[in-house]
C-alpha cells in the first residue's frame, strides 16, 4: 500500500511537472487528450467486468467497461482531430 | 458669417493661414470662406485648390477685408489695415501683444475682437489650437537641419576605412518644444545631444528623448502654472554662462531656445565664450526675434566671429512652410471649432471660457485681457 | 505472465508520460496523442492476459464503446469539441464509480485501504458523472447557460458536503454492512456534482470541465488503489495533477482566478448591477498578464510619456513582434498630444523601427476599440482618460481621448496611481476591465517579453 | 623625398588633400611633409596646427611645386602647372583620366608619374585608399541635407495635435556607395525611402537598410569586375525611364546618384518627367558634373521647373569639407602608407602591382594605364 | 511504527524532490539545499527507529562520519570545493559498496532479485570510488593533470568491462558460493574506475565528477534495491537522472560533447598535433551555443553585411543587452570595411540605438582578443578572413582584419559556406575553436535570446 | 519488486523534469548539493550497522556509516558555503 502511495505521490510532482506554459490554442486538446488518459479506469472495468460477480457485479462491469471504453475511444479519436486540424491550419 | 484669409504680406513669410483642408472643414461648419487670390502660392497651392474645397476667391483685399466677420492671418496685421476692419469682426493671429502696445489699442479703437494666438493657455484641452507649440516644433527641426546644412561635417559616427569620424557634439540651451523636436532631430541624424534648461522638469523629458542633461545648480528657478519659465536673476544667469562656456566649448553646434513668456529672450551665449569656441563650429539662436540668446546673433544674417558661423534664423517655420501651414490652419480649425455655435453658425465668444479668456485681447471696445490691460497702464 | 503484465503496465506509464509531455507543444503534441493512445493499448491488451478473466462481457463491453466513443467523435462539429470532451469525461468518471460499486459488491467485506479509495471513487466519479453532463447541457445550451441561483445556496452545499463526509466515515468504518449507505453516497455524489456546476456560467465551462478531468483522473487512481493496479494510480495520478495545472494556466488565460470561477456564480447578483466601481485598483503581475494576452487576437498598444521616460521604445516593439508572432494583430494607437513635444511617439517608436503602417491615429483607433482584446497602455495617462468623455467637471473635458476603457482587457503599466501632466485622477484605473501592471515600463515589457520567451 | 601638398585653386573646392594628423602619420614615415601657406584655411585649420604636426611651411608654390618628389592635392592640376612639376616626381590626385586627355597627355610628357585616384581598383584591399568612396558617401549625406533644406515639408511622420503630417517620400535612382547613403540619411530622418539601380546585387543591399527596391525587368544588365555598372541599350533606358517616372510622380523628393564608370551619366529624369511631379517636390541630381541624370539640370544652380525646384550640386563632398578632407587624406595617408618602401623612404612604383596597375596612368614619359591608353589611341 | 517509518521516508522523498528543483534556481539554491537536507535527516532519523538495531556501533560510525565530514567541508578552501566534491563522492559510492558487500556478507543466499542490484552496487560503487578520488587527486594536482596514455589502453578497458560483466553473471547465477567472486568484482571496480578516469585531462575533471555523482546515486538506488528501500530508491534515482543532465549541461557549457570529454585522451594525440585542421567546418546548435554563452565574460559581437541583409540589428542589441545582464562585458567590433557602404554598420547600430561608447574600433579590439571568451561574428566574412594574415597569396593579404580567431570560441552565423563580397574561402570557418550557426542572422540571433530568456 | 521498478522509472523522468536550464554558477553548487542526497546511501548504511552480522558484517556496516556520514555531513555543509558566498557576491 504504501508504495502505491509513493508511486500516486511521485505521479503527481511528475504531472505537475510536465505542463508548464501550453499555448491557449492547445488548451482544449490538452484537457481533451488527457482526458483520454483518464479512461484508464478501463483497465479496472475491464477486471471488474470478466471476473465472476453474479448478474448485478457482471451488469455493472460491463457497463462500466462500455462507458470507459467509450472515454477512451472517444477522447483519443476527438484530440486526434482537434490537433489534425491545427496542422491544417498552419499550412 | 463670412472667413477671410488675406495673403501675408510681411516680407519674408512663406507660411499661409488656411489649407485647403481646413477650408473644407471650416465650410463644413457652415462658414462662408473667402480667401485672396494667390493664398497658396508659397506653399505651392493653387486657387483652384482652394475653390475646390469649398473656398470663394475674393475679388479684392480691401473690401473683403472690410466686409468679414472673421479674419484669419498668420502675421500680426499692419497697422493700415486695422481701420479697414469691421467693427465687430473677429481678428485671429498672431498679434506679439506684449510688445504691439500701439497695433492692440488700435485693434481696441476699432471695435475689432482681436485674438492673440500666442496667448493661448497652454493646458492640455487647448493643445489642439495653439500654435505656439506647433510652430516652435517644426522650428526645432529646421534649426537642425540648418545647422546640419552649415557645419563641415557630419552628423553620425562612422567606422570607415577612410578613419573613423566622430559624431558632432550638439549642446542644446533652453528645453521648450523646440529645443525637444532639436534634440529629437539631431540624435535622429546621430549627433551626440546635451541639453540644458532651467526648469528642472525638463530633465525628465530631455533624458525621455535619449539625451543628456547638463544639471547646474542654479538655487530657485521653476516655472509657471502655464508651464513657462521664469526670468533668472543677474546672480543665476552669471552663474549659467559660467557653465554653458564649457559646454559650448566642447559642442560643435550650440542651437539657442531659451525664451521667457511676455519679455525679452536671455542674454546667454556672450562674445567671449562664442571666442572660446572651435572654428568652424556653428551656433543658431532660435530666440534672435525676442532679442536673442547669442550676443553676437543678428537677425536672418549669418555672422562670422573666430571662425564659428552663428545664424540669426527668424521664422524658422517658415523654412517648412508646407507643414507649418498645415499645422496653423490645423490649428485655426480647431479653435474655430471648439467655439463654433453650430444653431447659428457663429463663432461665439464668451470671455469667461478659460481660453478665451486668455487670448482675447480686445472686444467691444476695449482692451479685455487682464494681464495686457495691466501691462499696458502700468 | 504476470511479469509480462507487470512490465506492460511500466511501459505504459511511461508512454503516458512521454504523451503528456509532448501535448503541451504545439509541434509535437499530436505525436504526443498517438503515444499516450498505444500506452492505453498497451495497458488495455495487457489486463486482457490477467488469468482468469471471462471475455464474453468484455468483448460486449469493448465493442459497443467502441462504437458509440467512435462514431460520437466523428459526428461531432468542431465548434462542439468541449461539450463532447465534457461527455467523454462523464463517461470516465461513471466508469471509475461502476469499477468501485462493483469491487464492493463483489468484495463487501473491504479493509479500510479498500474502503477509503471505493468511497473516493464513488464520489468523485460521481461528481465528475453529473458535473460534465451538466457542463456538456449549459454549453450546448440544452439548459439556461446562465448561471442558476437560488436562497441559501453556499449552506445547502456546504450542508450536503458535509453530509456526504458523514456516510464516507460511516462507510469507510463498516464497509460490510453499508451496502445501502454507498447507494445513498452515490446519489449525494451525484447532486454535489449538479449543485457545484449550477451557479457557474457558460463562459466559464471550459474551466470547469478542465477540473472535472482532473476529478476524473483522480477518481481512476482511486479505482486503481481498490484494485490495487499501478497503471491506473499513475495514469490517473497524471490526469489529476496535470488536470489541476492545466486549469489554473486556462484561469489565468481568462483573467479570472479559480475560486473566483468556482465562486462567481454566488457573487452573480454584485458584478450585474455595472455600476462603475471606484473602488480599488486591481494589480496584475506579469505572468497573469501574459496569460491573457497569449490568448488575445486583437492588441493595441497606446504609449504615453512614461514610454519615453523609460526609454521603452525597443522592448516594446519586442512585445509586439512576439504578439504578431503569436497570431495576434497589433496596433500602436498614437494620441496626438501623448508625451511632451509634438510627435514625441513618433521619434520614439521610428527609433525603435517601428514601421509607419502599424501607427494608428486616435481617430482611426477609436470606433474598433470594442473589438479589441487588450489595450496596452504603456505610461500614458491623460490621453486615456475616461473623465475627458464622462465628466463635465473635468478640466480636460471634451478633449478626445483613446478610448482603451472599450477593450476587452486594459492593461495599465505606469510606476505608481500618480497623475499625470494635467495633474487629475483618471477614472480608469477603477474600472472592471483595467489591472495595473505597477513598475517601470521598460522593466514590465521585459517581463512581459521575457514570459512569452520562456513559453 | 620631399611631399608637397599645394592650396587647393579650383573655385568652390573647399576640401584639403591633407589634415595634420595625416600630416604625422607621413612623417612617422620618414617623408618630409610641405604645405604652401594658409592650406587649411577652408575648413579652419591653421598652418600652425600643420607646423605642429611635423609639416613645414612652403615660402612659395611655384619652387615647392617644382622641386617636390610627391605632390598630393584634390582636384586635378591645372594644365599651366603641369610643366612646373619636377620630371620623375609622383602626382597624386583626381584626374579625371577619361576626359582630360590633353591633361593626361601633358604629365606623361612632363615624366611626370601620374596617379588618378578614380582608377583605383574597387576591391576588397584597396579599399582604405578609396577616395571615391569616401568622398561619395559623404556627398550622399550632404545631398540629403541639402534637399531637406530646400524642401517645404519635414522628413519625419509626426502625429500631433494639428494634425498628421505625413511623412516625405524619397526615391533614389542609382544606389553604389553614395545612394546607399543617400538611403541611409533619409532613413535615419525618417523618410519612405524607394530606390533603384540597374545592377542585381544593389537590391538585397538597399534592403539592408531598411528601403524598398524597385524592380524593373530590364534584361540583362549585370555588372563589371570592378563592381561598376553598364551602359544600358537606349531601349532599356527608355523602359526605365517609363517606370520612373510613376515613382517620380509619387515622391516628394528625387535624387539621382547614376554613373557609368567612364562614361557620361544617363539621363534618366527627363524634362516631361519632372512635369509630372508635384509642385514643392525637389529634385538633387547628384551625377550633374559627369553629364547629370536629369534633363535640365545645371551645375550648381537651382533651377525651378513647373513647381519643382531641381538641385544641380557639385561637389557635395565640399559642404562637409571638414569631414571630407578627413577622409580624403587618410585615404592618401593609406596609399603612401602601402607603397612605402621602408628602408630608402621611398614610394615605390611597380606597375605590376595590382593597385597601381589600374592608378598610374604615366609614368616615364609614357602613358601606361592599358584602359586610358586604348580610348585615347582609339 | 513501521508505517511512521513509510511516511517519513515519503515525506523525505518529496523534500528531496522539491530540494533539488529549488537548488537549479539562483535566488532559492540555498533554500533548496537546506530543504533538501531536512529531508536527510528525517530520512536517518526514521531509519533509527526501525525496529531491532543495535544502536552502539551506528552512533560510533555517525561521529566519526560526521567530524570528518564538517571539518573537511570547513577546512576547505574555496577554490578547491570541486577537489572536496569529489571526494565526498567518492566517500559515498565506497558506503554503497559497502551496503552491498554487507548485505551479501549477512545474506549469501541471495535471490536474484537482490543478486543484480548487490552486483551493480558493488560495481557502480567501487567505480565511482576510485574514479572519484582519482579526479581529486589530478584536481588537487596531486597526480599529473594531463590525460595519461598508454598502448592498447582501449582494448584494455573494453576487456576489464568484458571481464566484469562475466563475473557478474557468474555472480548473480550463483551468489550463495560466490565470495571470492564477489572480492573479485570489487577490485576489478576499482581498477576500472582508475582507467576511465586517468586518460581524462584535468579541465574536464568538473564533467566527470558530475558524471560519478550521477553514478553514486545510482549505487545508492542499487543499494536502495537489495534492502527494499523505496527512499534510497527515489533518491538515489533522483540524483542519477539529474546528475546525468546537469553532465550534459556542463559539456555544452565547455562547448564538449560528452562522448568528448570520456574519450578525448584517446585522441589528445591527434589534437595536441596544433596543426591547423583544414577539414570539416562543425555547426553548432543555438542551445549549445547559449550554454557557452552563459558561461562567457567576456564577447565581442563582429557584424558584417550578412546583419544588414538579415536586418538583425535589432536583435543583435537585444542579445547584447541579455549578455550584459548576465554579467559578461559586451563590445561590438566594427571593421572599416564591414557591409557595403562606409558607416554601413554605423548606421544600423544607431537605428537600434547601441550605445556609441560599445562600439570600438578593429585596432582597440585586437589587442584584447585573446582575453575574449567567445566572439561572435555575425554575417560578417571578409573581414574576418585570417587568410588576409596567414596566406600571403590570397587576394586580402595584408589587409587588417578583425582577429577573433583569437579569442577563445568563435560562432560564425551565417546562412552556407558561401563566401563574402571578395569572393574567397576562409579559413576561419575550419579552425578548432570556431561553431557554425547556420541560418539567417536574424532567426539565429533569435533562438538564442530565446534559449537566454527561457532560461 | 516490480513497485520498486515503478518507483525507479518515476523518480528518473522526475529527475530529468527536474533539472532544465541552470545558470553556470550553479554547477558546483548543484552537483554539490545532489552529490549531498546520494549520501542517502547511509538509510542502507545503518541498517547494515545495526543488524548482528558477526565482526566482519559490522565492521564493514560501520564503515558504511562512517562514508555515508561524511557524504552526507560534508556534502550538505560544503554546498551551503557555496551558495552562502553567491549571496555574499550579489550585494
Ligand atoms: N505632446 C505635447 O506636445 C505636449 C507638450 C506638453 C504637455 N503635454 C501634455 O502631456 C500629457 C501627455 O499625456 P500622456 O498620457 O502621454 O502622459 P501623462 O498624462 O503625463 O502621463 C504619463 C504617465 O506616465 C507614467 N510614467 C512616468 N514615468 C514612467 C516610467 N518610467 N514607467 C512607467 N510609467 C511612467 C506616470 O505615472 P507614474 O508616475 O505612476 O509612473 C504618468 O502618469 C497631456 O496632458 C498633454 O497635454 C503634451
Ligand atoms: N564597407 C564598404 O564601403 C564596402 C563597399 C563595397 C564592398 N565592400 C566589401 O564588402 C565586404 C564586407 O565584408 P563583410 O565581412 O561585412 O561581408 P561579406 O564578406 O560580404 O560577407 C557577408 C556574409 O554574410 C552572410 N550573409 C548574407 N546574408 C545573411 C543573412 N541573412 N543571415 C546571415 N548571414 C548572411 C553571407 O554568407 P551566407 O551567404 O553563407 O549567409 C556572407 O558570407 C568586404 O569585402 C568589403 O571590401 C565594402
Ligand atoms: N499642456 C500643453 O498642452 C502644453 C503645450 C505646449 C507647451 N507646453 C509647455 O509649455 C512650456 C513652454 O514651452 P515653450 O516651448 O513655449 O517655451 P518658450 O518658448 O517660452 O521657452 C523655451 C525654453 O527656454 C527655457 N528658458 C528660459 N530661460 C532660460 C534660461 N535662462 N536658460 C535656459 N533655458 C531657459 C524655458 O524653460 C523653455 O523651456 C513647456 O513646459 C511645454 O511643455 C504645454
Ligand atoms: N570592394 C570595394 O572595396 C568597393 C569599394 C567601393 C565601391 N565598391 C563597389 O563599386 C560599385 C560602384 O559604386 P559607385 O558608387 O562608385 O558607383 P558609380 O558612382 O559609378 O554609380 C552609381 C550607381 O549608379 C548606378 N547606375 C548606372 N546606370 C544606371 C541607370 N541607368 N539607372 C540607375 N542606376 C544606374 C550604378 O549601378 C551605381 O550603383 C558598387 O557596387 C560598390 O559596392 C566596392
Amino acid at each position: 500500500m504504501i508504495l502505491l502511495i509513493f508511486i500516486f505521490i511521485l505521479s503527481a510532482f511528475l504531472g505537475f511537472e510536465l505542463i508548464a506554459k501550453v499555448p491557449s490554442q492547445l488548451h482544449t486538446p490538452l484537457m481533451s487528450g488527457s482526458n483520454a488518459i483518464s479512461g484508464i479506469t478501463i483497465v479496472g472495468a475491464l477486471i471488474a467486468a470478466g471476473t465472476e460477480g453474479g448478474p448485478v457485479g457482471t451488469t455493472l462491469g460491463v457497463l462500466a467497461v462500455i462507458f470507459a471504453t467509450v472515454n477512451v475511444v472517444g477522447g483519443y479519436l476527438v484530440t486526434d482531430r482537434m490537433l489534425a486540424m491545427f496542422k491544417g491550419k498552419k499550412k | 458669417m463670412p472667413v477671410f484669409v488675406p495673403k501675408e504680406i510681411e516680407s519674408g513669410e512663406t507660411r499661409v493661414a488656411l489649407v485647403p483642408e481646413a477650408v473644407k472643414r471650416l465650410v463644413g461648419l457652415g462658414a462662408e470662406v473667402w480667401i485672396e487670390a494667390g493664398l497658396g502660392a508659397s506653399i505651392s497651392i493653387s486657387d483652384r485648390a482652394y475653390q475646390e474645397a469649398g473656398g470663394q476667391i475674393a475679388p479684392d483685399r480691401q473690401s473683403a477685408l472690410g466686409s468679414s466677420d472673421v479674419i484669419l492671418r498668420v502675421r500680426k496685421p499692419p497697422e493700415n489695415e486695422v481701420s479697414t476692419l469691421k467693427s465687430g469682426c473677429i481678428h485671429v493671429s498672431l498679434l506679439d501683444a506684449f510688445h504691439e502696445r500701439d497695433l492692440v489699442r488700435a485693434l481696441a479703437a476699432a471695435g475689432v475682437t482681436a485674438i492673440g494666438l500666442e496667448m493661448l493657455p497652454r493646458i492640455t484641452i487647448a493643445q489642439k489650437m495653439d500654435v505656439l507649440s506647433s510652430q516652435a516644433s517644426l522650428a526645432g527641426y529646421a534649426a537642425v537641419i540648418a545647422a546640419a546644412g552649415t557645419i563641415d561635417r557630419i552628423f553620425p559616427m562612422m567606422m570607415t576605412p577612410a578613419g573613423t569620424l566622430k559624431p558632432v557634439r550638439l549642446f542644446v540651451i533652453g528645453v521648450g518644444v523646440a529645443g525637444l523636436q532639436v534634440i529629437a532631430t539631431a540624435r535622429r541624424l546621430g549627433a551626440r545631444v546635451e541639453a540644458f534648461d532651467t526648469r528642472p522638469a525638463v530633465e525628465e523629458q530631455v533624458q525621455s528623448l535619449g539625451a543628456k542633461f547638463v544639471k547646474v545648480d542654479l538655487g530657485e528657478t521653476g516655472q509657471t502654472a502655464q508651464g513657462y519659465a521664469r526670468e533668472l536673476t543677474p546672480e543665476q544667469l552669471e552663474k549659467q554662462r559660467e557653465v554653458m562656456a564649457q559646454h559650448c566649448a566642447k559642442a560643435d553646434i550650440v542651437i539657442t531656445t531659451a525664451q521667457v513668456f511676455g519679455r525679452k529672450a536671455p542674454l546667454i551665449v556672450t562674445n567671449p565664450m562664442v571666442d572660446q569656441m572651435q572654428p568652424g563650429s556653428v551656433i543658431v539662436d532660435m530666440a534672435v526675434e525676442s532679442g536673442g540668446n547669442v550676443e553676437c546673433s543678428l537677425p536672418d544674417e549669418t555672422v562670422e566671429r573666430n571662425g564659428v558661423r552663428v545664424l540669426g534664423l527668424r521664422n524658422l517655420p517658415g523654412r517648412v512652410a508646407r507643414h507649418a501651414s498645415e499645422m496653423y490652419s490645423n490649428n485655426l480649425g480647431s479653435l474655430l471649432e471648439h467655439f463654433w455655435d453650430k444653431e447659428s453658425k457663429i463663432f461665439r465668444i464668451d470671455l469667461s471660457d478659460e481660453i478665451l479668456k486668455h487670448c482675447v485681447l480686445t472686444h467691444d471696445g476695449k482692451i479685455v485681457n487682464e494681464t495686457i490691460e495691466k501691462l499696458y497702464s502700468a | 505472465m504476470p511479469a509480462l503484465i507487470d512490465w506492460s503496465y511500466i511501459a505504459a506509464a511511461i508512454l503516458f508520460i512521454l504523451g503528456l509531455k509532448l501535448l503541451g507543444k504545439q509541434a509535437t503534441a499530436r505525436k504526443g496523442n498517438l503515444i499516450s493512445a498505444v500506452g492505453m493499448l498497451i495497458a488495455i491488451v495487457a489486463t486482457l492476459l490477467v488469468s482468469g478473466l471471462h471475455y464474453q462481457w468484455i468483448i460486449v463491453g469493448l465493442v459497443i464503446g467502441s462504437a458509440i466513443g467512435a462514431v460520437a467523435a466523428q459526428r461531432v462539429q468542431m465548434t462542439a469539441m468541449p461539450e463532447m470532451v465534457a461527455l467523454f469525461n462523464g463517461a470516465g468518471g461513471l466508469a471509475s464509480l461502476l469499477v468501485g460499486w462493483v469491487e464492493y459488491h463483489n468484495h463487501p467485506n473491504q479493509l479500510l485501504s479498500a474502503a477509503i479509495p471505493t468511497f473516493l471513487a464513488i464520489l468523485i466519479g460521481g461528481v465528475t458523472l453529473t458535473g460534465s453532463v451538466l457542463a456538456y447541457a449549459k454549453l450546448a445550451e440544452k439548459v439556461q447557460s446562465r448561471p442558476v441561483l437560488f436562497p441559501y445556496q453556499k449552506m445547502i452545499n456546504a450542508g450536503l458536503f458535509l453530509l456526504v463526509l458523514l456516510f464516507g466515515v460511516i462507510f469507510c468504518a463498516h464497509p460490510a454492512g453499508s451496502y445501502p449507505i454507498l447507494l445513498l453516497l452515490i446519489l449525494l455524489a451525484f447532486a454535489l456534482g449538479v449543485l457545484t456546476v449550477i451557479p457557474i456560467g457558460g463562459a466559464d465551462m471550459p474551466v470547469v470541465i478542465a477540473l472535472l478531468n482532473s476529478y476524473s483522473g483522480l477518481a481512476a487512481a482511486a479505482a486503481g488503489f481498490i484494485i490495487q493496479n499501478t497503471v491506473l494510480i499513475v495514469a490517473g495520478c497524471l490526469v489529476g495533477a496535470s488536470g489541476i495545472i492545466l486549469t489554473q494556466i486556462m484561469c489565468k488565460a481568462m483573467n479570472r482566478s479559480i475560486t473566483n470561477v468556482l465562486f462567481a456564480g454566488f457573487g452573480a447578483s454584485t458584478s450585474s448591477a455595472g455600476v462603475a466601481v471606484t473602488g480599488e485598483a486591481k494589480a496584475i503581475t506579469p505572468e497573469s498578464a501574459y496569460f491573457v494576452l497569449e490568448a488575445a487576437a486583437q492588441v493595441v498598444l497606446v504609449p504615453g510619456y512614461g514610454m519615453a521616460v523609460a526609454q521603452a521604445q525597443h522592448v516594446l516593439r519586442e512585445l509586439a513582434d512576439l504578439l504578431e508572432a503569436n497570431g495576434a494583430e497589433v496596433r500602436y494607437a498614437i494620441h496626438p498630444v501623448a508625451g511632451r513635444m509634438p510627435g514625441h511617439m513618433n521619434v520614439l517608436l521610428a527609433e525603435a523601427d517601428v514601421p509607419y503602417e502599424q501607427l494608428v491615429e486616435m481617430d482611426a483607433i477609436n470606433p474598433t476599440m470594442a473589438t479589441m482584446d487588450v489595450a496596452i497602455v504603456i505610461g500614458a495617462n491623460d490621453v486615456v482618460n475616461p473623465a475627458a468623455r464622462e465628466d463635465p467637471g473635468s478640466p480636460i473635458y471634451g478633449m478626445p481621448i483613446i478610448n482603451v476603457d472599450e477593450a476587452g482587457t486594459v492593461f495599465v503599466l505606469k510606476r505608481s496611481m500618480a497623475s499625470g501632466f494635467a495633474g487629475i485622477e483618471n477614472p480608469l484605473f477603477f474600472k472592471a476591465n483595467t489591472r495595473m501592471l505597477f513598475g517601470d515600463a521598460k522593466a514590465s515589457l521585459q517581463a512581459l517579453v521575457t514570459e512569452f520567451k520562456s513559453s
